[in-house]
């Protein structure tokens, strides 16, 4: 048997398993999700092997399975965090019903997502990417009730994705006899880009649709906020990453390395387009996803959902490194997009562990859960620090080969851009702390207690990683430089802990971290000693109120509107909003298609006139019909 | 005995006039004689199957008379792979309505009776060599179909009935012309006969009786705007009868249409105007299906927008095309086969069939709900279930003569049919049970062995598409071979 | 209030501490009665206050000195204890004019109280009805020389005696839900 | 080993000269304003008597560990930015671990120092302090575009991102940034003023309207360390400053003029200024200093 | 007999009467609102057809299409036997549509109340 084959029976299996387990006991189920994904991981990089091609045949078509060097980059998210997830969900789903549909879905949308990595063709890739979208789309909507607007939503985006991409795959198909990727990365290098655009515009838009690039993006915020949590660490973190992928591919393999000095239009409507407009196009739209999904996040009032637009943002610094396609901004790219992963995955988690013991995630309702819960507040900072991008933890080293490599590229402006997002995501940074873990104690929040430890290791994890990776980012060198040397980059140079862009410039991450350390343990110490006796700790009711004391039923909490002047100032920004727009058009499809149906108009005389009519018409026009 | 193809006709045929004596011994024979017949017929197809699939395309004559002059049945690898299709949705249609209670209510005698009549007049259709005969089939599944519509006594099923009907003696006047007017210049009635003589009629006239005959057909395959019936029937038919119109009837019109455009005429044109005419078909009937609230009539809706991806794949004409189109039909047989069959215990109690009406009788009836969301993911095209792989063939076709318009629009298409199957799964899973335990009607035993069936046969080919590919590539390759055709019927017998 | 210097060391620790303490004094300013008017003078450009290191706070965690500038009614009381429980020790309280002292005017008022010195402990009286600010100039030099006798220290006591001014307190106070002063 | 005593002793050194600086320069602040008042004011080294009571204080209270924190926050940001400037050009004590940082490293280390505060600014569950904490991440938005402008259009022009590379390349070419792109330090300098936070721009301390916002419920030790670390911080600005735009300095006398100078011009702006609503604020930094920061920046890439 | 020179005539007039029933019985069914009316529209056009098929196969001066030895001689002209019997077939076709049309008819108006076409829409859209 074969690797490839062996983890997806693993993990198909187990969904079936856990699936009909469910009936037996709630917690069995999870259990043999948590099993079959950890033994998967395990088989996997036991027996991993890139240069292992497996080839066979189906429906007259060509497959290849394989691995390349960046897929296996984005194997140790989708696996790393699908245990870590499946761990996390066996506690935190644990009151649910219905928890084999889940869990099966859950491995589906794993193995899938294995799959789409093994895919060395199209056509396998297409097949897994479906099965990936509609079992995220069943987890989407497992809430219930309110919920199955946003799945429908979710569906409409991917099915739109999907299909660009389904048809660019089989006007590949019509060009290249061949559903393999390298041999339709051979024939573009052979016969130039020219002719071909609309094909990779379409895959532009495929994979643009699930890692939520700005116009396709409105199916994101609710999708992620809206499914377990458990479930959208992977989602947000993982199968975003799918169209990452996917477009690191497009934009890299077949954009980057193949447009020099190419300039030949498409003619008609496509007028001028080349590859690096297109290039260009993806950058901005990168961009302007980072801040529109910024601002946005900050007016949420449900972590969640904030959450979900700052994954949108944060999807639109990858998509700009890798639309940018220098060296740094490639790498800073995919670093970001492993570390998103984890953060984002973290903070779900955090997100999903408060749920499940405070009740919900809306902002305005809890707050100062930072006593009840300080190992999940841990977990939130760390991965707050690290989504803000602030040393020595790990977004910083992202953030830092992305604008360096935007710098020395001459984006000027885009990095301007990217970095108002990045500001402004400090805003929203400070929001979900504030907003859940700090601020006044409410009565509501008395009796909520630290999540069980088995969600609490997942999460402490994750959150361990981003401070290795923060100052030791050449583990995760390594298998980028390969993974770039796949797609086109070779002979990446890394250092294990310190960053360097092509003007000469570094920043060693051991010392900034050194430095860190040492003055906040200083700082630490000599202001803990310092009068300990005299230090105390108050509740948050005692606070200076003009000489009051607040009574129980005293709302001290600042929580709604909270960025009031800031979105005041942005204003303008917000009249607009993809979603009005899609509203707008959507109320309009649906009045024509209401106008369409009423072709049926019920009276059989009127069929009957139709018939005769078309008759009629036909035999007027059969000379111009036919012939 | 042997095994040729009239018994294709000839049993059903019989048995369909026998019932109703059996059922003076006992009530039971009329249940079970169909049951008897359609697996005969299954084993019938898999004979030929094969003996096709070694020898090549069986022709055989009836009564004696050699063709031109006499009636001939020809069971070739196309009209063959169809056959067998309608005598498997056959059976698995008998399997489902054994114990339909609402079948039951109402006298059951009449429903297997009519019942084998359309199947006899749908296969007749398929198999026979004379138009003039396959005029008398179509008539007989129209008024089996007439009477099937309407079978429930209630006042929309005649509304419905009276409507097919209407358009149904429209479609016969209009065929009958046709056939006048094709006789009376040509003298022959054969089929083969005719492709071969068919460049001697004057051009203006042969396209006058291909649009005659179109016109007719198309009524019964659901072309745009001869359609009106369709929505109503399939939404007053009992729901074995929906499935019995989308997996029968209506792939028996649609033969005949590409049997006048690939073998009879030789029209130039004719294929645009196939694929123009799928285009609209689809594009009205999808965006129709949109925002009903009736389930069946939404499911008949879209019947009729994949009838017209079919004819879009038979109009693009390539073998993959067609190839693409016959696997098309397979999986609409099948597929929306099983969406009739489960959606019929959906809205079991309510007259109306509302959408609103299912809302979370996923909890009351889990299987039958499972079904019912497996068939609509398998019809708007999501892997690894059967209907990707006929998409997957329409679009590489489609791609190979570059009408790119064409994907394009098809792929639209699967939005908007994702947007409103997607929208019933939703009510049926995600929302507040409406519906009391007591309101809703379990399925019956062998009602759920049909519907699996048809489930496992939509997982099985789209895990394994090689299950039926080379089916489909042996029935395009006879559909193409005009020439095979002609010699067969005309030269082959007559030595 | 005696402060054990038995160490040289310790002593000059305690000296540098106490000449901060004494040039560096943050007030808060309870305006309660007519001395609040008596305050900008002090602090702005004519008697300018800041020349001493007398800087006003803006809430009672960062102040030093708490100035009650007028009488006190027994609701206002309440506050004021509130603010001082509230300030970080070592805490000052300069108490303005007569009516701090002994009730001034409303002596025979039902609702405020007469001597301050009861309820919290006063450092430094000025008094006047009400005082000029020289006089709180001179209030403010009395209180940063006993800073730097290191007799000022009257959070210590007020700790010491909570009992006492607890039942002081609530012998006026009748809705007494205060919390209790936890050092 | 050697090096490594230099290196840890250059730090001590350079955080003490930093600290006396920059509570200098807040004391000097007051004089300063006091003068302009027609006040005699508070002495010039009033400042250290202020974090030395405050240090002094027996009590402390804290509303919980953020809070605890917060001080420890704002002060590593505070010294980890001033480790990371080149103090003085060429300087052997000053220059610190500056070769292993660059420009962006701190811009994004600044705001570590903030943001800590703000958490425990949060943690003290006084409305207040989230108030001002809102205000200052908003106002944080306002300022940094036309800075980042500047700074790219710096970047762009030295090609390079590492501080001391620029400081090199001004003193070699003997042209300050400062004349070599005019609108790029203008758009920086009304940066500036957003970044000291004196009037108009001071909406985050806001007394009267605020009780001094974020800071309201520390006192004591924390209070010290705050105010400490904040003059560390500003002296750390300043550096940042000269040597961006000004050729950085040879010794600590050229150093401390040039620093004085900087600082004096957001101070004596904000003594003739009242204070603006916080959207004003945001957007005041969004229109001129903006439009500036781009001419600076078309300016270097041309 | 000798209809010879009113051939013409005949022909024409029975080409024309065919055509007349077919358009009658189309006016009918696209006009007529009584479903009965459309009824008997559809039964007229049915008839129309059958007629202009037997004239088609109609042989000037053709005998009965009838292979016995008594009238098969040489050059001996048939009426095309195909049409008749195509026709006859369709003359029961169309009974059996028409009888099944009056049921339904029947059953329309014992719901409906009413047997005109454009008042029976309750299923449409």
């Amino acid at each position: 048997m074969n690797t490839y084959f062996v983890v997806l029976l693993i993990l198909f299996g187990g969904a079936i398993i856990s699936f009909a387990i469910n009936k037996v006991s709630y917690l069995l189920s999870g259990i043999v999700a948590f099993i079959a994904t950890a033994s998967a991981t395990v088989f996997f990089y036991l027996n991993v092997d890139t240069d292992n091609f497996v080839q066979f045949s189906l429906a007259g078509f060509d497959f290849q399975w394989g691995l390349n060097s960046l897929s296996l980059l984005f194997t140790y998210i989708v696996l790393g965090l699908g245990t870590l997830a499946t761990l996390y969900s066996i506690q935190y789903m644990r009151f649910k019903n219905n928890l084999g549909y889940f869990y099966f879905n859950f491995l589906l949308g794993i193995g899938s997502m294995m799959g789409i990595l093994f895919s060395q063709d199209f056509i396998s890739f297409f097949i897994f990417w479906e099965i990936m979208t509609w079992s995220s789309y069943l987890i989407v909507v497992y809430n219930g009730n309110k919920t199955h607007k946003i799945g429908i939503k979710y569906m409409i985006f991917s099915g739109i994705g999907a299909y660009a991409m389904l048809m660019s795959i089989v006007m590949i198909y019509a060009d290249v006899k061949s559903f393999l990727i390298a041999d339709y990365i051979d024939y573009i290098s052979q016969v130039g880009l020219s002719g071909h655009y609309l094909q990779i515009i379409l895959l532009i838009v495929g994979f643009g649709v699930k890692s939520a690039l700005m116009p396709l993006h409105v199916w994101a915020p609710k999708a992620y906020a809206n499914s377990p949590m458990g479930y959208t660490s992977l989602f947000s973190g993982a199968l975003s990453k799918m169209g990452v992928y996917g477009l690191s591919i497009v934009l890299l393999s077949l954009l980057t390395n193949f447009n020099t000095g190419e300039n030949v239009s498409l003619g008609g409507l496509f007028e001028g387009i080349n590859a690096e407009f297109i290039r260009i196009i993806v950058q901005w739209l990168g961009a302007i996803t980072a801040v529109m999904g910024t601002l946005y996040a900050l007016k949420q009032n449900d972590a969640k959902k904030l959450l979900a637009y700052s994954s949108i943002a944060q999807l639109g610094y990858i998509i700009t490194g890798l639309a940018i396609g220098t060296e740094l901004a490639v790498m800073g790219a995919l670093f970001l997009a492993v570390l998103h992963a984890i953060f984002k995955g973290a903070l779900f988690m955090a997100m999903g562990a408060v749920e499940r013991q405070a009740g919900t995630t809306d902002m305005t309702k809890i707050s100062g859960l930072v006593r009840k819960m300080p190992f999940t507040f841990i977990v939130t900072l760390m991965s707050i620090i690290a989504l803000a991008g602030i040393p020595p933890l790990g977004g910083f080293v992202g953030k830092w080969l992305l604008y360096e490599g935007m710098i020395t590229s001459g984006h000027y402006f885009l990095v301007v851009l990217i970095f108002f997002s990045s500001t402004a995501a400090f805003l929203y940074c400070y929001r979900i702390l504030f907003g859940i873990f700090l601020g006044q104690e409410e009565k509501e929040t008395i009796n909520v207690r630290e999540a069980p430890i088995s969600m609490l290791i997942p999460m402490l994890l994750l959150a361990i990683l981003t401070m290795v990776f923060g100052t030791y980012p050449g583990l995760l060198f390594e298998p980028i430089a390969n993974a770039m040397s796949y797609i086109g980059y070779n002979d990446v140079v890394w250092e294990m802990s310190t960053i360097s862009n092509v003007w000469g410039d570094k920043v060693s991450l051991d010392y900034v971290s050194l430095t860190i350390f040492t003055v906040f343990i200083v700082a630490m110490i000599f202001l803990t000693i310092k009068n300990y006796k005299g230090t105390r700790y108050v509740t948050t009711k005692d606070i200076s109120t003009s000489g009051e004391m607040p009574t129980e039923n005293e709302n001290l909490t600042f929580q709604l509107n909270f960025f009031q002047p800031f979105e005041r100032a942005v204003a303008p920004l917000y009249k607009r909003s993809m979603d009005k727009i899609y509203n707008t058009i959507g109320e309009s499809l649906d009045a024509l298609f209401n106008f369409v149906r009423t072709i049926y108009t019920g009276n059989g005389q009127t069929y009957a006139l139709y018939v005769i009519v078309f008759l009629v018409i036909m035999l007027i026009f059969k000379d111009s019909i036919f012939n | 005995m042997v095994i040729s193809p009239v018994h294709y006709i000839a049993v059903p045929l019989l048995a369909a006039f026998v019932i109703p004596l059996f059922a003076k011994l006992n009530r039971e024979f009329v249940r079970i004689i169909p049951g008897i017949v359609l697996l005969y017929l299954s084993y019938v197809s898999i004979v030929l199957m094969n003996q096709v699939s070694s020898t090549g395309t069986i022709s055989e004559v009836l009564a004696g008379w050699a063709p031109p002059f006499g009636i001939n049945l020809v069971f070739s690898a196309f009209s063959g792979f169809l056959a067998s299709l309608m005598t498997f949705m056959g059976l698995v249609i008998w399997i489902y309505s054994y114990r339909f209670k609402k079948i039951d209510d109402e006298p059951a005698l009449k429903f297997y009776v009519l019942f084998l009549m359309l199947i006899t007049g749908a296969i007749g259709i398929v198999l026979t060599g004379d138009i003039f005969n396959l005029f008398v089939f179509l008539e007989i599944v129209g008024i089996s179909a007439y009477s099937l519509t309407s079978f429930y006594r209630n006042r929309d099923g005649a509304e419905a009935g009276f409507k097919y009907l209407l358009l149904g003696a429209f479609a016969s006047t209009l065929i009958l012309l046709g056939i006048i007017l094709l006789y009376s210049s040509i003298g022959t009635l054969n089929m083969a006969d005719i492709a071969q003589k068919s460049h001697l009629i004057p051009t203006s006239l042969k396209v006058s009786i291909f649009i005659l005959f179109v016109v007719g057909f198309g009524i019964e395959a659901e072309m745009f705007p001869l359609n009106g019936w369709a929505p109503d029937a399939y939404s007053q038919a009992p729901g074995p009868v929906g499935a019995a119109f989308s997996g029968i009837a209506v792939k028996a019109g649609m033969y005949v249409i590409i049997r006048l455009i690939y073998t009879l005429f030789d029209i130039e044109g004719s294929f645009q105007f196939l694929i123009v005419m799928g285009l609209i078909t689809t594009i009205i009937a999808e965006v129709s299906a949109m925002k009903q609230t009736n389930l069946k009539r939404m499911l008949a809706y879209s019947s009729i927008g994949q009838m017209g991806i079919v004819m879009v794949a038979f109009g693009i004409g390539t073998r993959e095309a067609i190839i693409a189109g016959l696997f098309l039909m397979l999986n609409h047989a099948i597929i929306k086969g099983l969406l009739f069959l489960s959606s019929s215990y959906l809205v079991y109690n309510d007259d109306n069939k509302l959408i609103s009406s299912l809302s979370g009788l996923g909890k009351r009836l889990p299987l039958v709900s499972f079904l019912f969301a497996l068939g609509a993911f398998a019809i708007v095209g999501l892997p690894p279930f059967s209907g990707f792989w006929s998409r997957l063939y329409l679009l590489l076709a489609a791609a190979d003569k570059e009408l790119i318009y064409l994907i394009a629009i098809i792929l639209i298409i699967a939005v908007i049919e994702i947007v409103y199957y997607f929208r019933v799964i939703n009510k049926l899973y995600f929302k507040d049970i409406k519906v009391k335990s007591d309101d809703v009607q379990k399925p019956s035993i062998n009602a759920v062995i049909s519907m699996s069936i048809l489930g496992i046969l939509i997982i099985a080919i789209g895990i394994y598409p090689d299950l039926v590919t080379s089916y489909l590539g042996n029935a395009a390759d006879a559909l193409l071979d005009k020439a095979g055709y002609i010699e067969n019927v005309l030269v082959d017998i007559n030595n | 209030m005696n402060i054990v210097k038995d160490k040289k060391s310790q002593h000059i620790v305690d000296y540098i501490k106490e000449f901060a303490r004494k040039n560096s004094l943050f007030v808060m300013a309870y305006g309660t009665g007519c001395g609040a008017i008596e305050i900008p003078p002090t602090m702005t450009s004519r008697y300018d206050a800041e020349r001493f290191g007398i800087r006003g706070a803006a809430t009672p965690r960062q102040a030093d000195v708490l100035l009650i500038t007028g009488y006190l009614a027994v609701k206002t009381l309440k506050r004021v204890i509130r603010v001082y429980e509230q300030m970080q020790d070592p805490k000052y309280i300069i108490a303005f004019g007569s009516c701090t002292i002994n009730g001034g005017m409303y002596f025979d008022s039902y609702n405020t109280i007469n001597a301050l010195d009861r309820y919290v402990p006063v450092d430094v009286y000025i008094n006047g009805c009400m005082p000029r600010p020289e006089a709180v100039i001179e209030g403010f030099v009395a209180l940063q020389e006993k800073i730097q006798r290191g007799d000022a220290d009257n959070g210590k006591k007020y700790q010491e005696n909570i009992d006492w001014y607890r039942e002081n307190q609530m012998k006026v106070i009748k809705n007494w839900n205060m919390p209790d002063y936890n050092w | 080993m050697e090096d490594i005593i230099y290196k840890i002793l250059g730090a001590i050194l350079t955080i003490i000269t930093a600290f006396v600086v920059g509570i200098t320069y807040g004391g000097l602040t007051r004089k300063v304003i006091a003068r302009v008042q027609n006040r005699v004011g508070p002495k010039f080294y009033q400042n250290f008597f202020d974090v030395l009571k405050l240090l002094s204080k027996r009590t402390a209270i804290n509303h919980g560990v953020m809070q605890h924190f917060a001080p420890m926050f704002i002060f590593t940001s505070a010294v980890t930015v001033l480790m990371f400037i080149p103090i003085l050009h060429d300087g052997l004590f000053f220059s610190n671990f500056s070769f292993h940082g660059d420009l962006i490293f701190l811009l994004y280390i600044m705001p570590f120092g903030p943001l800590g505060m703000a958490l425990g600014a949060g943690q003290t569950g006084n409305p207040n302090s989230a108030i001002g904490v809102t205000r200052g991440l908003s106002q944080m938005v306002g300022f940094e575009i036309p800075f980042v402008l500047s700074l790219v259009a710096l970047m762009v022009q030295f090609e390079t991102t590492s501080v001391t590379e620029i400081v090199n390349i001004q003193v070699e070419s003997g042209v300050w940034m400062i004349f070599s792109n005019p609108f790029a330090f203008l758009a920086a300098l009304f940066a500036m003023f957003g970044m000291f936070r004196y009037a108009p721009f001071d909406i985050v301390g806001a007394p009267a309207e605020l009780a001094s916002g974020p800071a309201s419920e520390f006192g004591g030790k924390y209070l010290a360390i705050m105010m400490s670390s904040s003059s560390i911080f500003t002296f750390a600005k300043l550096v940042l400053y000269v040597n961006l735009f000004f050729g950085g300095a040879e010794n600590l006398v050229e150093l401390l003029i040039k620093t004085f100078i900087l600082y004096m011009v957001p101070v004596v702006y904000g003594l003739v200024s009242p204070r603006y609503r916080t959207e004003q604020s945001i957007t005041y930094f969004w229109k001129w200093p903006l439009a500036l920061g781009v001419i600076g920046m078309i300016w270097a890439i041309i | 007999m000798d209809f010879g020179q009113y051939q013409n005539i005949v022909t024409i007039s029975v080409y024309g009467s065919a055509i007349a029933l077919i358009l009658i019985g189309l006016y009918a069914v696209l006009i007529k609102k009584n479903l009965i009316k459309i009824v008997i529209g559809l039964s007229l056009a049915d008839a129309g057809i059958h007629l202009l098929f037997v004239a088609i196969g109609y042989l000037k001066g053709g005998t009965a299409p009838i292979f016995s030895p008594s009238v098969v001689g040489e050059n001996v002209t048939m009426v095309d036997p195909v049409p008749q019997a195509l026709v006859l077939t369709a003359i029961v076709i169309g009974f059996a549509v028409t009888a099944v049309a009056l049921s339904l008819v029947i059953r329309l108006y014992k719901h409906h109340n009413t047997a005109r076409i454009d008042q029976i829409k309750s299923l449409k859209w």
